[in-house]
């Protein structure tokens, strides 16, 4: 399982990387490696030149400003897991992180391969669809934020332009009330692609009634889905069980699934709403306060 | 590994003009994704070259496209094979055209079978890229035909 | 490609095509024998190695990738010709192993969580082990050994760092 | 009782020497041998289940740099003889390369040699290759229909075993039973799949007229398959057999590998290394493990004593057949497993298909077996509202009954099953782990109690190889040992055979120091080449501790005597008067002693104080044919199989979410009894590795084809090994019935962990399910299954 040859270049900035990217269309960028390498591996991807990010400093970075935390694309994933920004303002995706891969991959993974890559369950392209974060893409005419909503197109497919590079992400940061935060997945081993995952996050008002709600379903279609019903349904409730379970039933009842060797596309869509509730109500109970989770 | 693909797409073109489209080689060449070259070898018979390339994965391959049991301007029958890099892939789909107000329904019901590499290591993703490429098709049919960018009506 | 890399703290210079993994570059090229191939797609584990004393798959980095890093394979865990570390010892106490062929990259994990966590739970080494497959012992006495190695280090007051 | 009562070495706590080099890295794996101007190569496998090879096309990958050849079948099939086959099919032929048409997706078809691995995967893509495409067949009872398409056109037919077997009343039995019932179970076909693939360096001396070999193998008769292949003198093949194998379990056979590798270092006079990749390993390393369909039936009573069993049992071996559908035959040897069924069918069948070839797996056939068996046991007790460990300890051959011989003709050695059940009940608290699931049922999970019961058949023979191939009358099946004192008084000891973690060395050293009396740890364990070996069976069959154990201490004996007779000699007195300890001898009437050096110093220096008719030095070696073993099966296929038989009792808790269905092992607890135990880590490491292994099979790993027979699951993202994570932690209730036919009393434990463990979890996940009246018949059971059972027993979408 030797890679195709391949030159490897290795640019100071982003403008230089997308000069290198520009007009070859050989030419693949490469971060982390964590999933390209891999695809190189099999032979399934066949690049004639790797154009290699890592190490631009000024795309490794997390900022708080404020609005949100911009997290620079080759942010190591481990980096952001351990990051205080991180734990205390986005707290659905401090949640999430330790369910990409293993210890060794987030070591060497980073935040924008992850998003750019967007493996059907990924961990933190759904955390991004949830939190409906923007991302920041730029080839050599110059940089433009493409909403993650609009991002993911099918299965390591998405928005992002021939000869374009993922610089930052920015992650809204929600401000109002007490914020809690969900994550739950279903694998067949603890550290595998999920069939299904669900990620929440909630903010709860003064007298306890829900101001805000995101929740998203990741491996379970061919792209993470934000379930926008839900929250529609669920702002301004107290988000009981029975209303919270209500509201996902309806919102996935034409939730298109997967169907593989792994998992069947109607235990998909099924474990999509169980997943979603749960994840809803361990995020209103961290809300809350109570350390209760389901 | 066993895909179908069906569905039914308007496009803003009249039945007449689609079918053509759909049987001429240059605006299939322009519309198959990653299609490079198409050329008869005989009577609705065409040796194809693709370069498909899906997020990172790419690969080149060579095949067959045949056209039959046609009764223009409504129905046809697609077959397909090809191999290459990746795998290799046969497929049969059957196209159906309806005028309808303002243009045309595109009916089409197939299935295929992919196998090799990629059929032995993307099995958890595949079904959903082909969903895609066919979707891609469809688009790039309508913005053809469309003239101006096309929406796409039905997520594909 | 010329490449400067820091192996188990010494300099080596290597010329290696791009397409060469860290893993094929450190056997091949290095003679590092000990690090072992078992699937080359990242998912078994035995090709780990510490990149800047984290765990990391030789497998999923490209030896291009690796220079300015400091790589450590288990040939830089043993104290001495013939001294074994406490962690490496600690697993010949309890067995916590039969082919091997997984053992350095276990043993790497484990050196990185003792680094990190001087006194794990049980379930802190078995998070610390989850990205090794091992096909021969079922995990109890790898675990045992790593748990062995904590109560060892602790009572005899080495610096983690030292093992 | 075993000859030796209590023991100085063996049983003890004693540190696996073979550990040191493994925990440093400084271990040989073959992929670490590379000889100066090694080629690498690299095989092109056929991307279709079935099509004929039109034409190979290698001119581009030919000229490309640094390629120094390409071979295809015929080349190949022109210089080499067809790989053995287990049974009597020799139509079935079978080259490392397909031979003018491809038999299932993944055969090698060419093989492209390089400077370097790279190069040669480079150059293999530029191989053309014109297939047209042929039907095909993927199901077995497809395949077994005479109407099926034969994967080989000259055997005629897709069947490579189909023998019917009657032991006992069967059917008179069934008659007469007041109860019956039928099943039918699926073993999914998986596999061990090691985490070192096969790999092979050949390399061939024109000057020498030597062929070197070193290999990731556990092979019985390896360097015998590969001269007969390449068509050499035995002599001219010499096996390496101090390379460090990376894990096998079973599959690590690589003859195709290399007499591939052994020809193309001929034809290019220099070292060929081949060392499967991982997607090569999966799908044509022909290293799949059984797909076996059971149908069962039981004939019992109201109190759930089964006096009479019919089993079918139909295994789609795949496109070649080596020794896989003898996994059919070992079974015969406790089909029974450990219960009184008074009558037994078996008809077993092996076909061929269009899919990947299979290897000996782990228990060579027992873990499907025992699957089957225990099944039926639970469905024994449900059928008559009866304990299901009741029903076990009522159908259980008791302690007093042994030795016991089964309607197929074996004898099983000893065992005290009621003992082990009674511990691990104790043990577990049984009363209170049901009422543990009982709570977790009322608690809004479903939960599982399961049980299950396994023998492992240890020491290995060959004598299923007659039982299903009457032309093959192999009764030999030995393993041999040899010790020899240096001038110096070292000891040192040589084994005939690669180990794959089994910890032999420490095993040899431990029993040679137990015959010796001197401190294992003090000997060193050396392996010799194939050229330089005693006969040696390799370790399959859970056979060492009796076999090399046996020959280590039967060789430690006579050397032992040599010691004593030279001392008896110096005081002219009757050796039988002397005692031994220590390495001396000593003359007990008078006290006088000669040490171990006074006597290393006679039989090396002094010949002229050697006993008249004595060889001088100090080398002794043994032989030793498999206890019981050496009998040909009778006309009705009533055969002794292997010597001696250890015990398993599982007891698993398990709880299922009920809305994901995923299966949560809250306790597992094992009662095991393997004789006598030699080294308490290794038997140990064993169990839990086999358990873990078992897991695999019940609930994560199966090799899944298409409807187009192509491989799903050719990498690690979809064939899906336990991590640590997976494995709860086991706790194992300890028990010994020494074997008589042993030296220690030992027996085999390499296997059975792997043997009970898929039934007993499949026994816990199918009461957890019974409440809703579900039933799991076939592995492995994946958490969607359990889901979407679940959501349809209670009316969900």
């Amino acid at each position: 399982m030797k890679p195709v040859a391949f030159d490897y270049v290795r640019p100071t900035n982003v403008s230089e990387a997308c000069a290198l990217l520009a007009g070859d269309d050989g030419a693949r960028i490469i971060a982390g490696g964590q999933t390209l390498i891999p695809l190189l591996a099999m032979r399934l991807a066949r690049p004639t030149r790797l154009v290699d990010i890592a190490r631009i400093a000024d795309l490794a970075f997390v900022r708080d400003e404020g609005e949100d935390v911009r997290i620079g694309a080759v942010t190591r994933q481990s980096v952001a897991e351990r990051d205080p920004i991180v734990a205390t303002k986005l707290p659905l995706l401090a949640k999430a992180l330790p369910w990409v891969g293993h210890k060794a991959t987030r070591h060497r993974g980073t935040v924008g391969g992850s998003i750019a890559n967007a493996d059907p369950a990924g961990e933190i392209p759904l955390v991004a669809v949830t939190l409906q974060a923007t991302i920041t893409v730029q080839d050599a005419a110059g940089s433009t934020e493409l909403a993650a909503g609009a991002f993911y197109l099918g299965p390591m497919i998405t928005a992002l332009p021939e000869g374009a590079i993922v610089t930052h992400i920015r992650f809204p940061v929600w401000q109002e009330g007490r914020t809690g935060a969900g994550f739950h997945e279903v694998s067949a081993r603890r550290s595998d692609f999920a069939f299904v995952a669900s990620a929440a996050q909630v903010a709860l008002d003064a007298d306890g009634r829900c101001a805000a709600l995101g929740v998203g379903i990741g491996g379970a279609s061919d792209t993470p889905v934000r379930l926008d019903a839900v929250s529609e349904a669920l702002v301004g409730s107290r988000l009981e069980e029975t209303e919270v379970r209500e509201a996902v039933v309806a919102a996935t009842a034409n939730l298109e699934t997967v169907d593989d060797l792994h998992a069947s596309a109607t235990y998909r869509k099924r474990v999509a709403a169980t997943l979603a509730r749960r994840a809803i109500l361990d995020a209103r109970d961290e809300a809350l306060g109570g350390r209760h989770a389901r | 590994m066993r895909l179908d693909i069906g569905g039914t797409q308007r496009i803003e073109a009249p039945i007449e003009r689609l079918w053509a489209s759909l049987n001429d080689p240059a605006f299939l060449t322009r519309c198959i994704p990653g299609c490079r070259s198409m050329q008869e070898i005989a009577p609705d018979r065409y040796a194809v070259h693709l370069d498909l390339k899906v997020a990172s994965v790419g690969g080149s391959f060579e095949g067959h496209i045949g056209l039959s049991e046609k009764s223009p301007p409504e129905q046809c029958r697609i077959s397909v094979t090809g191999s290459g890099t990746l795998g290799h892939g046969s497929g049969e789909a059957r196209f159906k055209l309806e005028p309808a107000e303002g243009g045309t329904l595109l009916i089409y019901e197939g299935s295929g079978e992919i196998g090799g590499l990629v059929a032995g290591v993307g099995q958890r993703v595949l079904r959903g890229v082909a969903k895609h490429l066919v979707g891609k098709f469809i688009k790039a049919v309508r913005s053809e035909l469309e003239g101006s960018a096309a929406t796409t009506s039905a997520k594909a | 490609m010329r490449v400067e890399l820091q192996v188990n703290g010494r300099r080596a210079e290597v010329d290696v095509e791009p397409r060469c993994t860290l893993l094929d570059c450190l056997r091949d090229t290095l003679g590092l024998e000990g690090t072992h191939a078992g699937c080359e797609h990242g998912v078994c584990g035995a090709c780990t190695i510490l990149v800047d004393g984290e765990p990391a798959r030789s497998c999923l980095m490209l030896a291009v990738q690796a220079d300015g890093h400091e790589l450590t394979t288990i040939e830089g865990l043993s104290l001495g010709p013939g001294e074994l570390s406490v962690l490496q010892d600690a697993f010949c106490e309890t067995h916590g192993l039969q082919c091997g062929y997984c053992t350095p990259g276990m043993i790497l994990a484990a050196h990185a969580l003792l680094a990190r966590t001087p006194q794990p739970t049980r379930a802190d080494i078995v998070e610390a082990i989850s990205g090794n497959l091992c096909r021969c012992t079922g995990y109890g006495q790898i675990v045992e050994a790593i748990a062995l190695a904590a109560e060892r280090l602790r009572s005899a007051n080495i610096k983690t760092g030292e093992t | 009782m075993g000859e030796v009562a209590s023991f100085k070495y063996v049983s003890r706590k004693r540190r696996v020497r073979e550990d040191r080099r493994f925990v440093s890295g400084q271990a040989t794996y073959v992929g670490d041998v590379t000889p100066p101007g090694t080629r690498h190569a690299a095989v092109l496998t056929s991307p279709y289940a079935s099509a004929r090879i039109v034409k190979i096309d290698a001119s581009e990958a030919l000229a490309m740099p640094g390629v120094d050849a390409v071979v295809e079948g015929r080349e190949l099939a022109a210089a080499t003889d067809p790989l053995l086959i287990g049974v009597d099919a020799p139509l079935v032929k079978r080259y490392p390369l397909a031979v003018g048409r491809a038999r299932y997706a993944g055969e090698w078809v060419a093989a492209v040699v390089a400077e370097t691995r790279a190069l040669a995967e480079d150059a293999r893509e530029k191989i053309r290759v014109a297939y047209e495409e042929l039907p095909f067949v993927l199901d077995a009872e497809a395949a077994y229909q005479p109407s099926s398409v034969p994967v080989h056109p000259e055997h005629g037919s897709n069947v490579l075993l189909d023998r019917p077997f009657v032991w006992g009343e069967v059917d008179a039995t069934f008659a007469a039973a007041p109860h019956k019932l039928a099943y039918r179970v699926k073993w999914g076909r998986s596999a061990t799949v090691p985490i070192e693939t096969f790999g092979v360096v050949a390399s061939w001396d024109p000057w020498r007229e030597m062929l070197d070999v070193w290999a990731s193998i556990q092979m019985p008769k390896f360097a015998d398959q590969i001269a007969r292949a390449l068509r050499m003198p035995m002599n001219q093949v010499r096996v390496h057999q101090d390379v460090d194998v990376g894990g096998s379990y079973g599959v690590k056979r690589g003859i195709k590998h290399t007499v591939l590798a052994g020809f193309l270092s001929r034809k290019l006079g220099a070292p060929v290394k081949l060392i499967e990749d991982r997607l090569e390993n999966m799908r044509g390393g022909d290293m799949h493990g059984p797909e076996r369909t059971f149908d069962v039936e039981l004939a019992f009573d109201g109190t759930g004593l089964v006096h009479a069993m019919r089993m079918r049992a139909i295994d789609n071996v795949g496109a070649y057949a080596g020794r896989s559908p003898l996994q059919l035959g070992k079974p015969v040897g406790a089909i029974v497993g450990p219960y009184r069924i008074e009558a037994v069918a078996y008809h077993a069948i092996a076909v061929t298909s269009n899919k990947t070839p299979q290897e000996a797996v782990r228990g060579f056939g027992q873990a499907p077996t025992n699957y089957a068996i225990e099944t039926g046991l639970d469905r024994v007790a449900e059928t008559l509202a009866l304990d299901r460990l009741e029903v076990r300890r009522r159908n259980f051959i008791r302690a007093d009954e042994f030795p016991y011989l089964i309607p197929s003709g074996t004898t099983y050695d000893s065992g005290d099953y009621h003992a082990v059940v009674a511990k691990t009940v104790k043990h577990v608290d049984w009363d209170a782990l049901v009422a543990e699931r009982d709570k977790l049922r009322a608690g809004g999970h479903l939960a599982g109690v399961g049980v299950a019961s396994c023998l492992e058949p240890s020491g290995a023979n060959s004598s299923f190889e007659p039982l299903l191939n009457p032309k093959n009358t192999t009764t030999t099946w030995m393993e041999s040992c040899r010790i020899m004192v240096d001038a110096l008084g070292a000891v040192t000891l040589t084994i005939h055979t690669t180990s794959a973690g089994q910890g032999h060395e420490t095993l040899a050293a431990t029993a040679a120091g137990e015959a010796l009396d001197i401190d294992p740890d003090r000997m060193r364990v050396v392996r010799a080449t194939s050229l330089e070996s005693l006969p040696s069976n390799s370790p399959v069959g859970s056979r060492m501790a009796i076999m090399l154990g046996g020959a280590a201490y039967r060789a430690g004996q006579k050397l032992r005597d040599k010691l004593v007779a030279i001392a008896a000699h110096q005081w002219g007195m009757p050796a039988a008067q002397l005692h031994y300890r220590n390495g001396g001898a000593e003359d007990p009437a008078t006290g006088r002693a000669l040490e171990w050096p006074d006597l290393i110093l006679i039989a090396h220096r002094h010949y002229h104080l050697m006993p008249p008719d004595m060889e001088p030095g100090l080398a002794v070696s043994h032989v030793l044919q498999v206890p019981t073993g050496g009998g040909l099966p009778s006309p009705d296929g009533r055969i002794q199989m292997y010597p001696c038989f250890s015990f398993e009792f599982h007891v698993v808790l398990v709880s299922i979410d009920p809305e994901i269905g995923r299966p949560h092992i809250h306790r597992y607890v094992v009662g095991h009894d393997c004789g006598t135990v030699i080294n308490p880590d290794i038997v140990r490491g064993m169990t839990l590795g086999g358990i873990a292994h078992g897991l695999g099979a019940a609930l994560l790993e199966e090799f899944a084809f298409d409807g187009e027979g192509q491989l799903l699951t050719q990498s690690f993202m979809d064939y899906l090994l336990p991590s640590a994570h997976e494995v709860p932690e086991v706790e194992i209730v300890h028990h010994v019935t020494p074997s008589p036919h042993t030296v220690f009393g030992q027996k085999g434990s390499g296997e059975s962990g792997y043997l009970g463990a898929p039934a007993a979890i499949s026994s816990a996940i199918n009461d957890a399910v019974r409440p809703l009246g579900i039933r799991f018949e076939a592995l492995p059971i994946r958490i969607s299954a359990i889901g979407d059972a679940i959501a349809r027993a209670k009316g969900l979408p």
